[in-house]
C-alpha cells in the first residue's frame, strides 16, 4: 500500500502550509474521519485504505491560508470546478493526489455482515476482511463499492501536486458513466414518477446531502432554510421535499461533480445525485461540458453562445 | 450491390412514351454507381386528373406507392417524371402540414402511410447526392458540335414550398450537370416557360403556340438542342414539333432530348442503349463524339494558336495603364 | 373552444416585460382571441426567471408553465434571454427525466409587435396542456 | 396592510366581457383588502380622484387598479398614489383588458381570470417596498448616428437648440440618400439644391462636430451619461491636408472602382471624392481595388497631391466621446437586384434599379445627366418602370409596402419624359400609393401630362430579345397578358433596413423587427422614443419613410433630446438590483453574467467578500437574482418573494 510514501509527502509539505488535510481512523477501522495535520506528530495516524470515502476536497473554500489537502481521482474534480468557479486560489493548495482502484460504501458492507458489530477490519488492495462476532468474511471492494466507483474514468486525480502513489489509467468504458440515467430514461414517464415520488417521499429534510455536497457555496444562507426568499415552506409534505431536491439540482446544473457524497450521507438511502446527474448528461449533450475535468472551461450555465448549435426552437 | 441505391418510381409515362428517359436514367444510374428497387405493385402517382377531382383521392393514391417505400425501408424515392413528383410532394406537404387530412388519407388505405419518405426528382439525385465531380468523373466523350438549351418545365422546382430545390425562377441544376458531363449550355431565358402541357388533347393550338415560343428562343440563344426533364415537355416539343412547324409556319428541325441521353452519351454509351432512336427530330448530326483525349488536343492546339496574341495584348494593355 | 372552456387549467406564463408581455398586449389590442387559462407574471426579463419559479408553479398546482422573451439577439438587456435559453433548455430536458412531462413547459420566443404569433403561442400551448390533462398528483 | 383596488369599466372595454362587480366583491375578500371599488374609467381625472380620496379616506397604505395594461399607464397611476403620499411602488396594475376582456369570449371565464390576476396583484402589492430614485447629472451633449437628411436635421435642431451635438456618418460624405436623387416629389425641385444648404449648415455649425467615415464600435453607459467609441476608418488621405482638388481622381489609373455612392451605376476612380457637393469635400481611397493596395505599386496619387495629403500606411483610429443622448437615423437599404431572378438576378445589364435611373438622371451623375442605355450607351426610347419589386412580397420576407417608389416611379417617368421627348415610359403597378398632400395630383400628371402608359399588373418574366429586353406582365384591368419590348427597365426594388441595422440595434440595447427596422416605443404616442431611454429614432431606420416624414422625425427626436436636456439631473430608476450582504456569500456567479459589468467585487471591514452593485450602471434585468443560488441578489420590485407571490396566488392545490 501507499500509505507510507503518503505520509513522506505529508511531512514533506507540512512546513510550508498551515495544514494538511488527510483520512484518519475513526471509532472503527470501517469508519475513516478527516484528520487536519498541523504538526509532524499527527502524521502517523494518517490512513490511507478503500474506507477513505469523505471527499477532503470540499473544506477547500473556507480555508483562509494555505492548505494541502488529500484527494482521489473523484475527489480531485472538486478542486477542478473550484478553479472554474474561482472559489479557490490554486496557489493556496498543495494537492496531494491519490490514485484509488475504488472505495468501499459502509451501508453495502454493513448490509453485507448483517449490520453486526465490526471487531476488526483488514484491508487489501481490492477487498476488506471484516471480522464480527460471527465469524470472518472476505469481500471484495467491487461487491460494496458505490455506484460512482463501478464507472470510474478518473482514478488518478487530474490535477495534483504530488502523486502517493503510481497513475492509474481508468478500466471502465465511458458510457458506463450515464448508464443508470439511461436506463431511467428508458422507462416510461409514469414509471419515472413513481420512482422519483416514492424516493423523495423518503426524505426527512435534514440536508445532510446539502452538508455534505463540496458545491453547495451557501453554506447557512441556502434558501431551504431562509424566508426571504421564501421559496418552500418548512412543512414536511412532499411537495417541499421535492422541491427542496429541486432546488438542489438546479443549483448544481453543470456543476455537479460526481462524487457522491450526498448519497453516501442520506440517512434515507436516497438517490439525491440521479436529477443531477441527468442535468450533466444534458450538458454534455448540449454544451461538450463535463463538471470538474478542464480548469480552463467555464460552467455552462454561466455563459451563453449568441448562436447555440444544439439548442433547437422547440414547436409546439 | 451499388454504393447508394433509391426506390425508384418510373411512372406510366416512362413505360410508354418515354421509354427512352428511363432507360437513359437507368443506364447513366448504373454508371454512376447508383441502383434503383422499384416498389412492388406500384401503381398510378395520381397525375394530373386526380387532384382536380379531390385532393384526398389524390394524395391517397400517391401515399399508396409511399407506403410501399415505407415497407422497403427507404426513405428517398426518386421519380424521374416531375408530374409524378409533384403528386408525391403533395401528398407529402399535406399529409405532414395537417393531422387532419393525414387521417382522412390513411383511412383510405390498406397500410397508413407514416410519412416518413421524401421524393426527390432523379435531376436532384443526380445533382445534389452524386454531385457534379462523380459525373465528370465518368465523361469519356465531348460532342463538338452540341449546343443545348437546358428546359425544366414548369414543376421541377416549383412551387417552391413544395418542390424544395433548386431556384424556382432561376434553375441552374441542369446546366451544371450537363456541364460537368462536358455539353456547352446556352443561355436560355425560357427554362421555365408552359409547353402547353396536357393541353395537347382539347387545345391543340394553344399548345402549338406555347410550344413554339420555347423552340423559338432555344434557336434565338444559340442551341441546337433542348434538354429536358419531363416526358410532357419532350412530347410536346418533339413528337409535336411538326404540328408546330405547320400551324405557326415555322421550319423547326431541333432534337429534344432527356439531359440523361447527353449524359449517357457522354459517358461512352451506345446511342441505341440511350434509346437515342426513340426520339422524332434525330440528334444525330449533332451529337457526334470524339473522344475526351482528342478533344483536349484540339482544345490545346487552340490555345497554343491563340497565345502569341494574348500575350502581346496584355503586355500593351500594362503599358497604357502605367 | 368548447373543450377548454368546459374546464379550465391552470397555466402560468412569465413574461418578458419589453417583448412579450408587449407582444400579448399587441394580441389584446388586435382582439385576437385566446383561451383563457394562461395567467400572466410580468418579468423584466426572461433572464430574470430563475428555473424554480418553473418547479414551483409545477410543484404546487400548475397544469403548465409558458416562458415568453424577446428574440434571441433582440433582448432589452442585451444577453438576458441567452442565459435563459441555456436555463430553460436544461429544465425543459429534466423534467421529463422526472416523470413531468416536457409538454406542460414551453419556452419561446415573441417580440412586441407578433399579437398574431402570441395568439398562437397561446392556443397551441393551451391546447396542448388540455390533451395532457391536469397535472398528476402525487 | 391596508390594499385598495379599484376595477375600471373602461367603458365597455372591460366591463363589456368582465363582470366588474363581480371581480370588486372577490377582491374585497382576498386578505389584506380594505377597500374594493369598480369606476368607469379609472384613468380620467375623477377616477383617479376616487383612489386618492379613497387612500386618504380608508387609510389605504397599497393600490391595486386592475384595468389596461401597465405598459399603458403605470406611471399615470404612480403618479397618483405619489399625490396621495404614497410610495409610487406601493402600487401594481392588473392587466384585464389587453390579456383578459379583449381576448377572452366568455364572461364567466374572463370574470375569474380577472379575479385571479386582481389576486396576483394584490398578493404582489403587499410585499412590495417603497424605492425611492437618486439623482444623477446629465451630460448635455448628444450624439446622431447617419448623416442623411433626418440625422441632419436632428443635428441642426439640437445644435440651434443650444446642444453640442456629435453627428457620425460611415461614409465619406453625409447626405445619405437624399443627395443622390436627381429632383424630388412631388414639386420636381433639385434635390441637391435643397439639401447642399442644410450639410453646409451641419459642416459649419460651431456646435456640430462631425465625423465622417465612421462607425461606431462600442456604446456603454445609460441615459444621461453614454461613452460612446468611434472607429474611424483610414481614408488613406490626410483630411486636414487635402483641400477636395480633385486632381488625384482625375491621375488615379484604377478606372473600374465600386462607385458606393452611385450605386455601381458606373465605375469610379479608386481614389475619389462621391459627388461635386460632398462634405467633407475631401478623398477617399478604397484599398479593394487601389493598385497601391492590390498591386503594391502606383503612387500616382501620392505623385499628383499638391499638399502631399496622401498616406497610404493610414490606421483605423479609435476616439471617445461622452453624450447624454442617442438620435438613431440609420436610415435604410435597398434590395438586391440578385433576389429577383424573373427579372434576370443582375444578369441583363439594361435591367437597373430606381437609384441607379436616378444617378443617370443626375446631371452630376455619372452620365452628366443623359439617360443610357448600360449595355450600349444608347440613349433609351421605350423604358418600363415595375413597382413592388420585392416589396409587399411574402416569399421575398418583405411583406409591407416600401412606402415612396410609386411617387419617385412617376417622377422618373416625369423625367424621363423631359430628358427624351420622344421616349415612352410604361410603369406597372399594384396599386398606387400617393396619400401624401399634392402626391396623387403628381401621379395623374405623369399619366396625364407626361403620357406615361399605366399597367395595373405584374411583371412575370423579362427576357432579352435581340437588343431589346421584352417585359412579359399581366394586365389586370383588360385581363391580358402584355408584351413590351423595352430598351431600359427600371425595377422600383424594397426597401430594407440598413446594412448592419441588427448589430446596430444590439449595440444600442434597442428593438427591431423582423426586417431589422428599428421599433419605436410607441406605434402612435411614442413614434420617436426607444424602450431604451436615452435613445431617439428619426427616418427610415425605423421603416420606409419619404423625405418630409424623415425631416419631422428629425425635429421630433431632436425635440425629445432638447425637453430631457432641459434638466440638469436626471432620476434614476429605482428597481435595481440589491445585495443583502449578511446572506451573500462572494461566490461572485452574479459578476459572471451581469449583462453590463455593474456588479463587482467587494470586501467588507471584516474581510467578508460580497457582490455590489454599481447603482447607475446596473438596468434591472434580474439575471443576477436568477443566478444568485442564495437570494441575496435581489432585483427590487421583482424579487423572489414577490414572484413567488403572484405564483401562489395562481397556484393553490
Amino acid at each position: 500500500m501507499s500509505t507510507q510514501k503518503l505520509k513522506e509527502i505529508i511531512k514533506q509539505v507540512l512546513p510550508d502550509v498551515e495544514t494538511v488535510i488527510c483520512w484518519q481512523e475513526g471509532f472503527d477501522k470501517l469508519n475513516v474521519t478527516p484528520i487536519f495535520i498541523t504538526s509532524p506528530e499527527q502524521v502517523d495516524k494518517v490512513v490511507w485504505n478503500s474506507a477513505c470515502a469523505q471527499n477532503l476536497a470540499s473544506y477547500l473554500p473556507s480555508q483562509k491560508k494555505k492548505v494541502a489537502v488529500v484527494v482521489k481521482g473523484c475527489d480531485s474534480r472538486t478542486i477542478v470546478q473550484y478553479m472554474q468557479e474561482g472559489l479557490i486560489d490554486r496557489n493556496n493548495v498543495v494537492v496531494i493526489g491519490m490514485p484509488c482502484k475504488g472505495i468501499i460504501s459502509k451501508k453495502k458492507v454493513q448490509k453485507a455482515i448483517a449490520n453486526e458489530p465490526v471487531e476488526e477490519v483488514t484491508f487489501t488492495d481490492d477487498s476488506i476482511k471484516v471480522k464480527t462476532p460471527s465469524g470472518e468474511k472476505t469481500i471484495a471492494v467491487k461487491d460494496v463499492c458505490p455506484s460512482k466507483c463501478t464507472s470510474c474514468q478518473f482514478p488518478t486525480p487530474i490535477v495534483y501536486d504530488h502523486l502517493a502513489a503510481d497513475a492509474i489509467e481508468s478500466d471502465k468504458p465511458a458510457d458506463s458513466v450515464y448508464a443508470d440515467v439511461a436506463e431511467l430514461e428508458g422507462k416510461t414517464l409514469e414509471e419515472r414518477w413513481a420512482y422519483f415520488a416514492g424516493q423523495f417521499d423518503k426524505c426527512i429534510r435534514c440536508y445532510a446531502c446539502r452538508n455534505a455536497c463540496p458545491m453547495c457555496v451557501c453554506q447557512d444562507s441556502c434558501i431551504a432554510e431562509t424566508r426571504d426568499p421564501h421559496w418552500i415552506t418548512q412543512k414536511l409534505s412532499f411537495d417541499e421535499k421535492l422541491m427542496f431536491h429541486m432546488i438542489h439540482s438546479l443549483h448544481l446544473a453543470g456543476r455537479c461533480v460526481e462524487c457522491g457524497e450526498c448519497e453516501r450521507v442520506c440517512p434515507m438511502e436516497i438517490p439525491v445525485a440521479k436529477l443531477k446527474k441527468k442535468i450533466n448528461k444534458e450538458m454534455k449533450a448540449l454544451f461538450d461540458y463535463t463538471p470538474g475535468v478542464n480548469p480552463e472551461d467555464k460552467p455552462p450555465m454561466y455563459v451563453f453562445n449568441v448562436d447555440e448549435a444544439k439548442i433547437k426552437e422547440h414547436k409546439l | 450491390m451499388a454504393e447508394k441505391e433509391y426506390a425508384y418510381f418510373c411512372g406510366c409515362s416512362l413505360e410508354g412514351t418515354a421509354k427512352e428517359y428511363d432507360e437513359s436514367i437507368r443506364a447513366v444510374m448504373k454508371a454512376l454507381g447508383v441502383g434503383l428497387v422499384e416498389p412492388d405493385d406500384w401503381s398510378c402517382c395520381g397525375s394530373t386528373p386526380a387532384h382536380t377531382v379531390s385532393h384526398v383521392l389524390a394524395a391517397a393514391l400517391a401515399a399508396r406507392n409511399l407506403s410501399l417505400v415505407e415497407k422497403m425501408n427507404k426513405d428517398v424515392l426518386t421519380t424521374p417524371c416531375p408530374s409524378c413528383l409533384m403528386a408525391f410532394k403533395k401528398a407529402q406537404h399535406g399529409m405532414t402540414g395537417s393531422e387532419e387530412f393525414k387521417v382522412e388519407v390513411n383511412e383510405l388505405l390498406d397500410e397508413p402511410y407514416n410519412c416518413g419518405v421524401e421524393s426527390k426528382s432523379s435531376l436532384q439525385i443526380i445533382y445534389e447526392d452524386i454531385g457534379l465531380d462523380a459525373i465528370a468523373a465518368k465523361v469519356t466523350h465531348m460532342m463538338p458540335d452540341l449546343k443545348v438549351a437546358p428546359y425544366y418545365g414548369c414543376i421541377l422546382s416549383r412551387p417552391p414550398e413544395i418542390a424544395n430545390f433548386d431556384d424556382p425562377e432561376n434553375p441552374v441544376s441542369m446546366d451544371n450537370v450537363l456541364m460537368a458531363a462536358g455539353v456547352e449550355v446556352a443561355d436560355f431565358a425560357f427554362k421555365l416557360e408552359c409547353c402547353g402541357a396536357a393541353f395537347g388533347v382539347p387545345k391543340r393550338e394553344m399548345v402549338n403556340q406555347l410550344s413554339y415560343k420555347v423552340l423559338e428562343m432555344a434557336v434565338d440563344a444559340g442551341a441546337n438542342c433542348i434538354a429536358v426533364a419531363c416526358p410532357l415537355c419532350q412530347q410536346n416539343l418533339d413528337l409535336r414539333q411538326g404540328q408546330v412547324n405547320s400551324t405557326m409556319g415555322s421550319r423547326f428541325n431541333i432534337p429534344i432530348i432527356y439531359f440523361t441521353q447527353l449524359m449517357g452519351l457522354a459517358f461512352g454509351m451506345s446511342p441505341k442503349e440511350l434509346g437515342m432512336d426513340k426520339v422524332f427530330v434525330s440528334a444525330d448530326k449533332i451529337t457526334r463524339r470524339i473522344t475526351k483525349a482528342e478533344y483536349e488536343k484540339i482544345k490545346e492546339e487552340e490555345a497554343a494558336a491563340k497565345k502569341p496574341q494574348k500575350a502581346k495584348k496584355e503586355a500593351a494593355a500594362e503599358e497604357t495603364n502605367n | 373552444m368548447s373543450e377548454v372552456a368546459s374546464k379550465e387549467l391552470r397555466i402560468v406564463g412569465f413574461l418578458c416585460n419589453w417583448c412579450s408581455y408587449g407582444g400579448a398586449d399587441t394580441a389584446g389590442v388586435g382582439r385576437f382571441k385566446q383561451p383563457t387559462d394562461l395567467r400572466i407574471i410580468r418579468v423584466p426579463c426572461s433572464g430574470r426567471v430563475d428555473p424554480m419559479f418553473v418547479v414551483r408553479a409545477l410543484i404546487t398546482g400548475a397544469d403548465g408553465v409558458l416562458v415568453s422573451g424577446c428574440h434571441p439577439r433582440d433582448c432589452h438587456y442585451t444577453d438576458g434571454n441567452f442565459y435563459a435559453r441555456r436555463r430553460l433548455e436544461m429544465l425543459k430536458r429534466l423534467l421529463p427525466f422526472l416523470g413531468i412531462d416536457g409538454k406542460r413547459f414551453h419556452y419561446t420566443w415573441v417580440s412586441a409587435s407578433e399579437g398574431q404569433r402570441w395568439q398562437q403561442v397561446v392556443t397551441d400551448f393551451t391546447k396542448q396542456v388540455h390533451t395532457l390533462g391536469p397535472m398528476h398528483q402525487k | 396592510m391596508r390594499v385598495g383596488v379599484f376595477i375600471c369599466h373602461c367603458g365597455s372595454n372591460i366591463a363589456g366581457t368582465v363582470d366588474v362587480a363581480k371581480v370588486a366583491e372577490e377582491a374585497r375578500k382576498m386578505p389584506g383588502v380594505a377597500y374594493a371599488t369598480a369606476y368607469m374609467y379609472t384613468c380620467s381625472e375623477p377616477g383617479q380622484k376616487e383612489i386618492t380620496d379613497a387612500i386618504e379616506r380608508d387609510k389605504l397604505d397599497r393600490v391595486v387598479v386592475a384595468a389596461c395594461s401597465p405598459r399603458m399607464h403605470e406611471n399615470t397611476f404612480r403618479r397618483t398614489v405619489m399625490k396621495a403620499g404614497l410610495n409610487r411602488y406601493f402600487f401594481e396594475q392588473a392587466n384585464i383588458r389587453e390579456h383578459v376582456s379583449w381576448i377572452g369570449l366568455d364572461k364567466e371565464l374572463n370574470t375569474k381570470k380577472a379575479i385571479d390576476e386582481v389576486r396576483m396583484a394584490v398578493e404582489k402589492v403587499k410585499r412590495n417596498k417603497p424605492l425611492f430614485s437618486t439623482s444623477f447629472k446629465v451630460n448635455k451633449r448628444v450624439l446622431v448616428l447617419g448623416g442623411g437628411v433626418a440625422g441632419m436635421q436632428a443635428a441642426i435642431d439640437c445644435a440651434d437648440g443650444g446642444l453640442e451635438v456629435i453627428m457620425v456618418e460611415k461614409s465619406p460624405s453625409i447626405g445619405g440618400m437624399m443627395a443622390r436623387l436627381d429632383k424630388t416629389f412631388p414639386t420636381v425641385d433639385c434635390s441637391i439644391c435643397i439639401l447642399g444648404p442644410k450639410m453646409v449648415d451641419v459642416a459649419q455649425h460651431d456646435l456640430i462636430k462631425l465625423h465622417a467615415y465612421s462607425e461606431i464600435a462600442e456604446i456603454k453607459g445609460y441615459v444621461g451619461n453614454y461613452q460612446i467609441k468611434i472607429r474611424k476608418k483610414p481614408t488613406y488621405v490626410d483630411w486636414t491636408k487635402c483641400t477636395g482638388c480633385g486632381l488625384c481622381m482625375e491621375k488615379c489609373p484604377t478606372k473600374n472602382a465600386y462607385d458606393h455612392f452611385n450605386f455601381g451605376a458606373a465605375p469610379t476612380r479608386a481614389i475619389n471624392i462621391p459627388f461635386p457637393q460632398a462634405i467633407p469635400k475631401k478623398a477617399t481611397i478604397d484599398p479593394e481595388f487601389c493598385r497601391q493596395f492590390v498591386k503594391g505599386k502606383c503612387g500616382v496619387c501620392a505623385k499628383v497631391c499638391p499638399t502631399g495629403a496622401i498616406n497610404y500606411e493610414m490606421q483605423e483610429e479609435i476616439i471617445t466621446e461622452d453624450v447624454g443622448a442617442i438620435i438613431t437615423a440609420t436610415g435604410y437599404g435597398l434590395m438586391g437586384i440578385e433576389n429577383f431572378k424573373e427579372y434576370g438576378a443582375g444578369r441583363y445589364p439594361d435591367v437597373i434599379t430606381g437609384i441607379q435611373y436616378e444617378r443617370f438622371l443626375n446631371a452630376s451623375g455619372p452620365t452628366s445627366g443623359h439617360i443610357i442605355r448600360p449595355s450600349d450607351h444608347e440613349e433609351p426610347k421605350t423604358i418600363v418602370f415595375i413597382s413592388c419589386v420585392g416589396s409587399r412580397d411574402k416569399s421575398l420576407g418583405v411583406p409591407y409596402c416600401s412606402n415612396f417608389c410609386c411617387m419617385y416611379i412617376a417622377k422618373q417617368a416625369i423625367l424621363t419624359k423631359d430628358h427624351i421627348p420622344d421616349s415612352q415610359s410604361y410603369v406597372f403597378y399594384m396599386d398606387i400609393r400617393s396619400p401624401g398632400k399634392g402626391y396623387d395630383e403628381f401621379t395623374r400628371r405623369a399619366q396625364e401630362e407626361y403620357g406615361a402608359k399605366y399597367i395595373r399588373g405584374r411583371v412575370s418574366r423579362i427576357y432579352p430579345k435581340g437588343k431589346k429586353m421584352v417585359v412579359r406582365g399581366a394586365d389586370t384591368l383588360l385581363g391580358t397578358q402584355v408584351e413590351i419590348e423595352a430598351d431600359l427597365v427600371v425595377l422600383g426594388n424594397a426597401v430594407v433596413s440598413a446594412e448592419g441595422a441588427a448589430q446596430m440595434a444590439e449595440k444600442l440595447h434597442i428593438s427591431y423587427d423582423t426586417h431589422g427596422f428599428y421599433v419605436e416605443s410607441h406605434p402612435k404616442l411614442r413614434p420617436v422614443e426607444t424602450n431604451t431611454s436615452g435613445v431617439y429614432l428619426a427616418g427610415a431606420c425605423q421603416g420606409p419613410k419619404d423625405i418630409p416624414a424623415s425631416v419631422g422625425q428629425g425635429s421630433a427626436a431632436a425635440a425629445k433630446v432638447l425637453a430631457l436636456f432641459s434638466k440638469d439631473m436626471l432620476e434614476s430608476d429605482p428597481a435595481i438590483a440589491n445585495v443583502n450582504i449578511n446572506t451573500c456569500v462572494g461566490c461572485l456567479k452574479c459578476v459572471k453574467t451581469c449583462p453590463f459589468q455593474a456588479i463587482v467585487e467587494d470586501t467588507l471591514r471584516n474581510g467578508k467578500k460580497v457582490a455590489k452593485v454599481i447603482e447607475t450602471v446596473c438596468a434591472g434585468c434580474g439575471v443576477c437574482t436568477s443566478t444568485c443560488p442564495c437570494g441575496a441578489i435581489q432585483l427590487q420590485h421583482f424579487t423572489d418573494n414577490q414572484l413567488l407571490a403572484e405564483v401562489n396566488a395562481i397556484c393553490q392545490k
